[in-house]
């Protein structure tokens, strides 16, 4: 009976690993080879993980409990979203985009018919785009909600958030369930409008969703904003610099965190974000308690966009006529369109080579881009950090992996 | 022998006590009082596993188990079925002895503590004069069981979990104590009866419990802190840190070895709160003088289960410490706060009784409290954020 | 228009280096800059540093494959015996290559999106690109899904693994002339070529 | 919003957050907000009117193989992302509610293990004849074989389409007896057309003429992409 720790035995690199064996694994640096000598633990967090937001894996190097090496291994939710949208209509692929990030789809439906739009030239009646604002700026609301909840589950409260955060989420998605049909799927937009009209009485019960909404705010603020142990597990934790955030495109919350005032409603106006009145929550400190902070201040924000939109949408089509959705042709020509999705700058890039399929089609995935500072933000940080980073990154892996 | 109620489990064993030959008279009398405690607290256990889950649930907005009986009230009977029938699967490269005693060594380590704990008017197991101390020996032996099942299992989460389990356990192992040391030097004796009487007595209706001297009190949230990160319970609950190490030190159980370990754990919690209630509230003693009516054992178990709803209660609400702020805290807060409790209580002792001492004693503590607090926040730079806006 | 302004800057500063603007003919009107690969980390430092476009965010990868184009032109032919007008097919094939499209904005200066192409010589041996992920840190991952799913090598590249597929595979699956591997497990749907699929290879499997 | 508040005590705000949660676990005894569950089996939530998931074949009337709606023209096949529909189009043609003979489906499958219920089909249909169900429950024994519906599992009545879907099933209706008096007026147009050209025409037949011209004058059907009222 083997007392000493026997390290369990390498798979000899000659053999090539069949499919059940693990990959050889990188070479871990080891400084001597005595029994004695200092091993560093290799672990795998994922893809079968509690915390990892989706089947998503980091080969993690720990010296003790510090992280030395930490490389993400992307692919698990891999479905060659871009291959299908080759062979699929312009119609087509819009039910496939609620599955990009399938938690926030009308963004994402939004999303590719800007680009659409852009691509053939369409306008949008006025009422569809005050409904795109109420759906878009309801998603951001139950996605950032829905985000608190992981994070702090992520750090141990055990589900009293998270479920606070989802029975405020399920309303929303009542909402849109008696919208467009489906609470997740809602493959509600078009190109040059929505598919279906409000339907009577929505109206009013948005608007009473809307007026004690801000109540469940102040409940999540009481409960663990200037909680001690929560502003110990995450002031000065994973500090994203602004330079570092410029350079690697990091977009959405996390990089407003680092003090980069770049908020696409802003910057690059699209629809009518003009019109409306909000103010962009930007952090000085770019950690893991400003992101969080950040998400919570634009939810406020964002009740002021529904207030003002829902108090002046006018009545009027909500399809532009002139746009066949079935037989769509876009001259050839390429567009690239981008909004403010919930969790940065979600973008579509089209190539159309004038048939009813398009030639190139090209998603840009907030969360993977974001994901390219995870190992500089962890580094030298322990396991427990790399958990709360991770969830502050806001990674959705219907996205990261296409 | 007053108050026939109050005596009725001690009157009965001695009843039963009679059919007994006397040659086997003292292992008859040693069983039939190992006996119902072997019975109530396992019992006190499944009760709790459905408070618990009860509990939680009403905190979270939904209601808890109720499929299983009435109220869910077969859920732990369940929950032992499952776990008894639920395969036992040991991993090839697990060190297989230390991994089978592991959860042997953690239960009989939580049971051994129960030989002192007074639960109602001289209805404790073995009077020890020195039970205290017999309490906290058997409290550090919780965990060698714990770094047994984290290192036999041969794996590297539970390697994990056993490595933070242990440096957590030993540095609250040090608050706990000094943190009882004052209760003792109050009460001249290490006898857990003893600390009983002493506080079992009464002026006008008020008890003279420790919790309600400014040196008590603190002592016994300091008590309790530290408890808790004994027994792996909420803020500190790193061994098993669920969302970073899955599962720490028993990750590679299953079934009811699996069982075992939440029977120790909560065994473990049962223990702490016990000896919690017999140094600061009173052990068994009414809390009015008007209700010594009601049964000291009764009183026993009701306190029992109020500090379970705190623990329940704090659970539902805070996230975890990370390890190096665990042992911060630990080394830099709650243990100078129990040292300075000590020097109180000595000067509360020395000064002569009346309100001008409960001023100076509140005084002397508050002051630490906040210079302490500053220090640390100070030192970690902890503030509330302030973020501009643009337009 | 300003292309042409920051393209003769370009051109100013990095001296051999020839731009072209290739335009956009959709309404959205985002034409774009192709450069050479040999010139383009060049280019992508002036971009960065003088001209501000800090921030990349799109990179993709596009397949262009070898194109017959057919077009019918007037030969002068002598049929038999005199001068005649004979209009013939004439095949020219474009040959085919694969593209990287960087899609640059400016956070301080607003500026629109400046889309700086790339294009490699072939589809077979030439498809080599100069890596920009020294220059916009962004690049890194987008870079290591082009080389995954279109087979573009970067040169320069810190870490050029495959991101999405699994290391043991060899192909390209976003490639044009990529042909789908027959015998991943799917779930038959019963009815016409996938059930004839799905019979076909119950009969191999059994035989073999 | 900028809050500064001095140093204060360390665990104020960890007994702020325990308050929070007390006031949710006595709320939930008090108020309907505060106790979310619903029983699921027992209790339903009541399902939206506008609620989607498989989608049926309509038919008007009694007879569920003369009154189907759909004319097999295959537009929802080819229009289908995940490619789940199956259509085999007849040999023979049938009146159909206007009386004008129309292709039919002999084998109309939907794989509903392979439909995401995005309802592109509804809404490429220009016969309204496929709609989208709200049944999402479908216990099977076997993963494909028992979930391919056949024609006569996804074909319904009408009358169940006003049940789920009342109102979006009585503009669907309007529109249809709106586009059968258009067609009816014209045929009646034309017929009197036909019939005042007749007698110009001086003799012919007078009976079984009129009889074929009016049917066939009323627009012939071209047989692949019908017109499109959307």
């Amino acid at each position: 009976m083997t007392t000493a720790w026997a390290p369990i035995t390498e798979p000899n690199a000659t053999e090539t690993p069949s499919l059940g064996q693990p990959a050889p694994r990188p070479a871990v640096p080891v400084t001597s080879d005595s029994a004695l000598a200092e091993q560093y633990l290799e672990i795998s967090m994922g893809p079968q993980h509690p915390s990892t937001h989706g089947v998503f894996r980091m080969n993690v190097v720990l010296d003790g409990e510090r992280v030395i090496q930490l490389k993400p291994v992307f692919g698990y939710l891999h479905r060659n979203h871009e291959k299908i949208a080759e062979t699929e209509s312009y119609l087509g692929n819009m039910p496939y985009t609620d599955r990009l990030d399938y938690i926030c789809s009308i963004t994402n439906n939004w999303a590719y018919a800007l680009a659409v739009e852009k691509l053939g030239g369409i306008e949008v009646p006025e009422r569809a785009e005050y409904i795109r604002v109420i759906t878009g700026e309801l998603t951001r609301l139950q996605n950032h909600a829905c985000l608190l909840g992981f994070l702090l589950q992520d750090m141990g409260a055990s589900g009293t958030p998270l479920m606070y955060a989802f029975r405020e989420r399920e309303k929303v998605l009542d909402l849109f369930e008696s919208l467009t049909g489906a609470r997740m799927m809602c493959n509600y937009l078009r190109f040059g409008g929505c598919r279906v009209d409000l339907p009577a009485g929505w109206l009013d019960r948005a608007k009473a969703f809307l007026a004690e909404f801000p109540r469940f705010l102040d409940e999540f603020e009481r409960l663990l904003v200037d909680n001690e142990i929560l502003m110990e597990r995450t002031q000065n934790v994973g500090v994203l610099s602004r330079e570092l955030a410029v350079s690697s495109a990091i977009s959405g919350p996390m990089a407003r965190a680092s003090g980069l005032n770049y908020d696409i409603r802003k910057a690059d106006t699209y629809s009518i974000y003009s019109r409306f009145s909000f103010r962009v929550p930007l952090g000085h400190h770019g950690d893991v308690y400003d992101r969080y902070m950040i998400r919570f201040l634009e939810m406020h924000e964002s009740v002021k966009i529904l207030e003002q939109a829902m108090r002046d949408i006018p009545a009027g089509p909500i399809q532009n006529p002139a746009v066949k959705a079935r037989l769509f042709r876009p001259k050839p020509g390429e567009a690239y369109g981008r909004i403010e999705s919930p969790k940065g700058e979600l973008g579509f890039y089209l190539i159309s080579d004038g048939s009813g399929i398009p030639y190139r089609y090209r998603v840009r995935p907030p969360s993977l881009i974001n994901l390219t500072v995870l190992e500089d933000l962890c580094l030298g940080r322990n396991v427990a950090d790399v958990i709360a980073i991770l969830g502050s990154v806001d990674i959705v892996m219907g996205e990261v992996d296409r | 022998m007053t108050q026939t109620p109050d005596q009725v489990f001690v009157i009965l064993k001695h009843w039963l006590l009679g059919y007994v030959p006397t040659s086997v008279h003292a292992i008859a009398s040693a069983v039939l009082s190992i006996l119902p405690l072997m019975v109530v607290f396992p019992l006190l256990f499944a009760i709790t596993t459905l408070l618990e889950r009860k509990g939680l649930g009403r905190i979270q907005n939904r209601l808890g188990p109720n499929r299983t009986g009435p109220m869910g009230l077969w859920q732990p009977l369940a929950d032992g079925i499952k776990s008894l029938t639920k395969e036992d699967i040991v991993p090839f490269t697990a060190d297989h002895i230390v991994h089978f005693l592991a959860p042997v060594l953690l239960v009989v380590a939580a049971f051994l503590a129960y030989a002192v704990l007074p639960v109602g008017r001289n209805m404790v197991l073995v009077n020890l004069n020195a039970g205290v101390l017999f309490f906290f020996a058997v409290g550090s032996v919780v965990e060698l069981a714990v770094f047994m099942a984290g290192w036999s299992s041969r794996s590297k989460y539970s390697m994990l979990g056993a490595m933070r389990a242990i440096a957590q356990m030993i540095s609250y192992e040090v608050p706990l104590v000094l943190a009882s040391v004052v209760v003792i030097m109050q009460a001249g004796s290490l006898s857990t009866v003893d600390i009983v009487e002493r506080q079992a007595t009464y002026t006008g209706i008020f008890p003279h419990w420790y919790v309600f001297t400014p040196w008590g009190f603190l002592g016994f949230i300091l008590f309790m802190i530290a408890a808790t990160a004994e027994s792996n319970r909420s803020p500190f609950d790193l061994p098993e840190g669920e969302s970073e190490i899955i599962a720490g030190y028993y990750i590679e159980y299953s079934g009811f070895k699996f069982a075992l370990f939440f029977l120790g754990e909560y065994l473990g919690m049962f223990a702490t709160s016990g000896i919690a209630i017999t140094l600061f509230l009173g052990g068994w003693s009414a809390p009015l003088s008007v209700l010594t009516f009601i049964p000291s054992w009764a009183w026993f178990f009701l306190k029992l289960l109020t500090l379970i709803c705190m623990f329940i209660w704090v659970r539902g609400t805070l996230p975890r410490l990370r390890m190096d702020q665990l042992m911060n805290f630990a080394w830099e807060f709650i243990l100078p706060m129990a040292l300075f409790n000590m020097v109180i209580a000595g000067l509360w002792r020395f000064m002569n009784p009346g309100a001008v001492r409960w001023f100076v004693c509140a005084f002397l503590i508050l002051v630490p409290m906040f210079v302490l607090s500053a220090l640390l926040k100070r030192k970690k730079k902890l503030q509330l954020r302030t973020y501009s806006f643009a337009e | 228009m300003e292309l042409e302004i920051l393209k003769s800057e370009i051109e100013a500063a990095i001296p051999d280096c020839r731009l072209e603007i290739v335009p956009n003919p959709a309404p959205s009107a985002q034409h774009s800059l192709r450069v050479a690969p040999e010139h383009g980390l060049a280019v992508a430092f002036f971009l960065r540093d003088s001209c501000q476009f800090d921030f990349c965010t799109n990179v993709t990868g596009v397949d262009w494959p070898a194109k017959e184009l057919t077009e019918k032109i007037k030969v002068k032919q002598l049929v038999d015996g005199e001068e005649k007008e004979v209009d013939q097919v004439r095949k020219t094939t474009v040959p085919g290559s694969l593209e990287a499209v960087y899609h640059l904005y400016s956070v301080e200066r607003g500026l629109g999106p400046l889309p700086l192409r790339m294009r490699t010589t072939d589809r077979e041996s030439g498809v080599h690109l100069p890596s920009l992920t020294s220059v916009w840190r962004s690049a890194e991952f987008q870079e290591r899904e082009i080389y995954d799913l279109y087979g573009i090598v970067f040169d320069g590249h810190p870490d050029l693994r495959r991101i999405l597929m699994w290391d043991g595979f060899e192909d390209h699956p976003m490639r044009r002339d990529y042909v789908e591997p027959d015998d991943y497990e799917y779930e038959p749907t019963a009815h016409d070529e996938v059930l004839a699929r799905a019979k076909e290879h119950a009969a191999k499997a059994n035989t073999v | 919003m900028s809050r500064d508040r001095g140093s204060r005590l360390l665990g104020e705000g960890i007994i702020k957050g325990l308050a929070e949660t007390a006031r949710n676990f006595f709320g939930s005894y008090v108020s309907k907000q505060r106790l979310t569950t619903v029983q699921y089996p027992e209790e339903r939530i009541p399902q939206d009117e506008s609620f989607r998931n498989f989608p049926f074949l309509v038919y008007d009337g009694s007879d569920p193989e003369a009154g189907l709606r759909c004319v097999s023209c295959q537009i929802c096949e080819k229009e289908c992302p995940p490619k789940c529909i199956f259509i085999e189009k007849s040999k023979d043609k049938k009146p159909d509610a206007v009386g004008k003979p129309q292709f039919y489906p002999t084998v109309f499958d939907i794989d509903v293990s392979v439909c995401m219920s995005c309802q592109i089909c509804v809404e490429v249909c220009p016969f309204e004849a496929i709609k989208m169900d709200v049944k999402y429950d479908y216990p099977t024994e076997s993963r494909f074989a028992a979930l391919l519906f056949d024609k006569h599992q996804l074909t319904k009545s009408n009358d169940y389409y006003h049940q789920i879907h009342p109102t979006e099933a009585s503009a669907v209706d309007a529109a249809l007896a709106a586009e059968r008096e258009a067609a009816a007026t014209k045929a009646a147009a034309a017929a009197a057309k036909a019939a005042a050209a007749k007698p110009a025409a001086t003799a012919g037949a007078p009976g079984t003429a009129t009889a074929s011209a009016a049917t066939s004058t009323v627009t012939p059907p071209s047989d692949t992409t019908a017109g499109e009222p959307r």
